[in-house]
């Protein structure tokens, strides 16, 4: 029985198919949002509304011509999607959405996982950079350099807003932090300031405006994509909605306080704290225009790193003071 | 990463139009830059030789999409001279207004784009929303959307009435409530000040010695215009107007000289339909136009438009010289790209406005099978395109 | 001008709740105004023959041919004209409308004019 | 600066070097002089008639001869420099130096019509393909390009 709810886990809830499936009904709500700010209509005639529109395009994508160009390296450009998207799709097993993983630790629910998360969903951009540097493309290359750059902005201020959660409430798994702040909501409101600074930063790390500097179309054409296209450039695509949908869990889980009551509440509970926190991404990139890379790390540096520490300093002294 | 040649072009997201720019980039600054143009010359300055006066017109018209009034106009206005026509004042008037409207559908389309180089998008699709309304409104005048064909010589084609002026004046109102409120908040967003201010800098010196026109100078300070310089149709003796300027010569100015432009030009197309004369629209021309040479100019809403036009007596121009503002421009683009970053090539570009109006080339098509480079010719592309098709199933 | 953080925020809250500005276009007719200027259409009951507008026709899309001539019962020679008219060259200038002496060519209100077969771009009006 | 002082500074500057100069229209000015003094014609036009703006360069086949027309601008006048070259050897100097912005206009003249710019730093074809037969020049009068018409069948 145990077995097979592994396997239910990892294949369908909230593996592969759950995040297949729940990724672009995200993108979907970004899309139509994004179109509603704009005054427009977005995507309305694949489905109802267009609602299986981002499924079209995979599938569209999928069937197209595939290139791989004659000077990259071709087991690492063939390789590096895969990967990513893999290392996108294991850390989504780690989000404490079912019951059974709340009480006892298990694979999917340790101590620590907070910090595996973390690695996880640094990894994909690891892979755009090497996408990018064995493309041999020049806008490639430039689109992976700033990729890396990017990452030494935004990284330092995500990690230290992260940690804010768990020295409050003494615990590496998220389960915990999330069983924690269920039991004491008010203390969510502490955290503040590190959820506006988790935000910003997933943004810049899903690569969204005003933080989309590295495939800045109309500046690096597409980027580290550039040479991409096809099944692998569907594979590129359809991982930025599964991290966008799972960096959204992640912060939910940290600051929101997580998905309680179990399997169906436990649900709705997560569809609802994923899409605010897309709702705020949407308006994020609804409301800026693109900034400067070297603007990008002084912004970080200047205003975001000093927030979170702001914020682990705060937390501190709450729980020295704390019952 | 040391230097490296960054191709921008012929085909390239931050150009709508094909023009090549070869980078010398040092990491993220632009060193030196370099230009190539011709991917668009469509010979139209050899085609107006064999081709009437009539014909020309609208061949002319066509130099360019956005500002093809502004050919039209400058052509037209030539060749009047050349015939000795007097236009009837409410031809001019009418003149002058769909040259003002243009200018309101350039700068708001021209605002929209330099919203999406920044990857500000909603900022550009609230612009384009609004500039649906000038849209419109010239549709109703002219009966098309981008190439008016309302010029020709000795007046315009088509008159105004009552319901239209009623129209017009209604949408210029709209306009002006809705445009200095979009651009404040855009104004306030820091992210795209941050973008635009002190970036693609072109001080007043360079500005004159390199020739800039238009809103380009203007924003460097230069006071130069051709509706005041060298006042046509109506300008100088009918209708008043003032020159915008600004003294900051970056993107920043370039951005606030437009809006103050967009301001200005409502006015003028208000005063113009408030006043407009009755009478007769248009004269009578001959076909056929007496042996002389004249240079008219137009102050296009990228800035000066040149003309030149010659005729031998027949019913054919001699020589026909067009002179379409950007080229005036690019010597100083290149001069504001140099020293910059790479994240600001596609704003500066954007920031002049350009318009490639430039005959068909040779194409080089490589053969990935064979692995040869193959030269084609205009004619043996034409054919492998048709056959390309024909093996697809779609008759031609 | 003061920088305001998310200047645009509320603005674009508000459009939330708006009317899209968009129309979906193909499914959605859109309709042109009066004078709009579409495909020249011809009455061979006005054309004279006369050549104007095939002297004066920019890119060259329109040709004029004799078709049939009869004398009537009082002795007067009637001529009819057929016009061939290529869509793929018009530029949609209206200079034929505008310089035909009889007004038989008038510009429609058709602006959906892409075609998969180049054949259905010729039109002979007669 | 009205047209007459236009006039006189010209002709005091320039004397006899002009060989010609007409005003045909309200605000229009055209001189004709040798090309050797044509930059010194610039020169003046510039630094001491206040023409700051280079408009266009307009080359132009006479049959005979190859001219090429500097079209320079100020507020209120517009004047127009007429020099002209022999078919065999077209070669006129470059106003590079006066007028720094004339860079891509000497360029296309070059292109189109074939005339040497002498003194310019680069003169790499600007509008014609590089793979354009060399002299041949299309907007020569003896150059003529034979449409070929598509026809529906």
């Amino acid at each position: 029985m145990d077995i097979l709810k592994v396997f239910l886990y990892i294949l369908v809830y909230p593996g592969l198919l759950f995040l297949f499936i729940y990724s672009t009904f995200v993108e979907w709500v970004d899309r139509k949002l994004y179109a509603k700010f704009q005054n427009r209509m977005g995507p309305m005639h694949t489905g109802s509304h267009g609602l299986l529109q981002p499924i079209a395009d995979f599938v569209k994508l999928m069937a197209k011509e595939d290139i791989v160009p004659d000077s990259a390296d071709k087991g690492l450009f063939n390789a590096v999607p895969v990967f990513a998207l893999a290392a996108v799709l294991a850390s989504g097993l780690l989000l404490p959405v079912w019951h059974f993983a709340k009480g006892i630790e298990s694979a999917t629910s340790f101590q620590g996982d907070i910090i595996v998360m973390a690695y996880l969903l640094a990894l994909p951009t690891f892979a755009y950079f090497l996408a990018g540097w064995t493309s041999t493309s020049m806008y490639a290359a430039m689109g992976g350099v700033r990729v890396l750059t990017l990452l030494f902005a935004y990284e330092v201020p995500m990690f230290l807003a992260i940690l804010s959660p768990a020295i409050m409430t003494g615990s590496w798994r998220l389960a915990d932090i999330a069983a924690y702040f269920q039991a004491h909501p008010l203390y969510m409101l502490f955290n503040l300031i590190g959820f506006a600074v988790g935000v910003v930063a997933l943004q810049a790390k899903l690569e969204r405006v005003p933080f989309d500097i590295p495939h800045a179309e109309t500046e690096v054409v597409g980027g580290a994509f550039t040479e991409y296209s096809g099944r692998k450039l569907a594979m590129f695509r359809l991982l930025a909605d599964v991290q966008m949908v799972v960096g959204a869990g992640f912060l939910s889980a940290l600051f929101l306080g997580g998905f309680p009551g179990g399997l169906i509440p436990g649900f709705i509970w997560f569809v609802i704290k994923t899409l605010a926190v897309v709702f705020i991404l949407s308006a994020m990139r609804a409301v800026t225009a693109r900034i400067r890379i070297d603007q990008m790390v002084a912004f970080s540096w200047q205003y975001l790193a000093p927030l979170a520490l702001l914020q682990l300093v705060i937390v501190i002294f709450i729980k020295g003071y704390m019952p | 990463m040391g230097t490296f040649i960054l191709p921008v072009g012929p085909q390239h997201p931050a150009l709508k139009e094909p023009t090549s720019f070869r980078f010398l980039v040092d990491g993220e600054t632009v060193v030196d830059a370099d230009l190539r143009l011709g991917y668009n010359h469509r010979g139209i300055e050899k085609g107006a030789e064999s081709r009437t006066y009539v014909q020309n017109l609208y061949l002319l018209e066509r130099v360019c999409g956005i500002c093809s009034n502004a050919h039209m106009t400058c052509f037209a206005q030539g060749v009047e001279k050349l015939m000795g026509l007097e236009p009837p004042k409410r031809g001019l008037f009418i003149r002058c207004l769909m040259g003002e409207l243009e200018r309101v559908h350039s700068h708001l389309l021209w605002l929209g784009v330099a919203g999406h180089e920044v990857g500000f998008d909603t900022f550009f699709m609230y612009t384009w929303r609004d500039r649906e309304i000038v849209q419109d409104m010239l549709e109703m005048i002219s009966g098309n959307r981008v190439n008016y064909g309302m010029q020709t010589f000795g007046g315009v084609r088509r008159d105004l009435d009552e319901m239209q002026i009623k129209k017009l004046l209604e949408g210029i109102a709209a306009l002006k409530a809705r445009t200095p409120y979009y651009l404040n908040l855009g104004a306030s967003e820091p992210t795209l000040v941050a973008r635009i201010a002190g970036v693609g800098k072109l001080p007043l010196e360079k500005a004159v010695e390199l020739n800039a026109v238009g809103p380009t100078a203007r924003a460097s300070g230069w006071k130069s215009d051709v509706r005041q310089d060298d006042p046509y149709a109506g300008f100088g003796e009918f209708i008043p107007f003032n020159i915008v300027t600004d003294q900051g010569g970056d993107v920043l100015a370039r951005v606030v000289v437009r809006a103050k432009e967009l301001m200005e030009t409502y006015n003028i197309c208000e005063y113009i339909l408030k006043n407009l004369p009755a009478g007769e629209v248009r004269v009578k021309a001959p076909r056929k136009v007496p042996e002389g040479e004249v240079v008219s100019r137009v102050e296009a809403q990228r800035g000066e438009d040149v003309h030149y036009v010659r005729s031998n007596g027949t019913d054919k121009p001699d020589r026909v010289k067009v002179r379409a503002p950007t080229l005036a421009n690019w010597p100083s683009t290149l001069y504001m790209l140099r020293g910059g970053y790479v994240a600001d090539i596609p704003i500066v570009m954007a920031a002049i406005d350009p318009c490639l109006s430039c005959t068909d080339r040779m194409a080089i098509i490589t053969d990935v099978k064979r692995g040869s480079e193959q030269v084609m010719d205009w004619e043996t592309l034409r054919k492998h395109g048709i056959e390309f098709y024909r093996k697809r199933g779609i008759k031609l | 001008m003061s920088l305001k953080l998310g200047a645009m925020l509320p603005e674009v809250m508000k459009h939330l709740f708006k009317k899209v500005a968009t129309v979906p276009y193909p499914f959605r007719k859109l309709t042109v105004p009066p004078g709009f200027r579409g495909n020249p259409v011809m009455d061979p009951n006005l054309c004279i023959g006369c050549q104007m507008c095939v002297r004066d026709c920019p890119s060259e899309a329109l040709e004029i041919k004799k078709e049939s001539e009869r004398t009537d019962e009082q002795g007067k020679v009637i001529k009819r004209f057929s016009m061939t008219f290529y869509l793929d060259r018009c530029s949609h200038c209206a200079q034929c409308q505008e310089i035909c002496p009889k007004k038989a060519i008038v510009l429609n209100d058709q602006f959906e004019e892409a075609a998969f077969d180049r054949g259905a771009l010729k039109i002979i009006y007669k | 600066m009205t047209a007459e002082e236009i006039k006189k500074i010209l002709e005091d500057s320039l004397g006899s070097k002009i060989k010609e100069l007409t005003t045909p229209a309200p605000r229009r000015m055209f001189i004709w002089v040798d090309k050797e003094n044509l930059v010194e014609a610039c020169r003046v036009a510039k630094e001491k008639a206040g023409f700051y703006h280079i408009s266009t360069i307009t080359p132009r086949d006479t049959g005979d001869k190859l001219e090429a027309l500097y079209h320079l601008a100020q507020a209120g006048m517009v004047l127009t420099i007429r020099a002209q070259t022999d078919r065999n050897h077209p070669m006129l100097p470059t106003v590079i130096p006066v007028y720094g912005g004339a860079v891509f206009y000497e360029r296309e003249v070059h292109d189109l019509l074939g005339i040497g710019i002498e003194g310019h730093p680069d003169l790499r074809p600007l509008v014609l393909p590089e793979d354009w037969p060399a002299n041949v020049f299309p907007l020569r009068k003896d150059w003529q390009y034979n449409r070929e018409k598509g026809v529906i069948e």
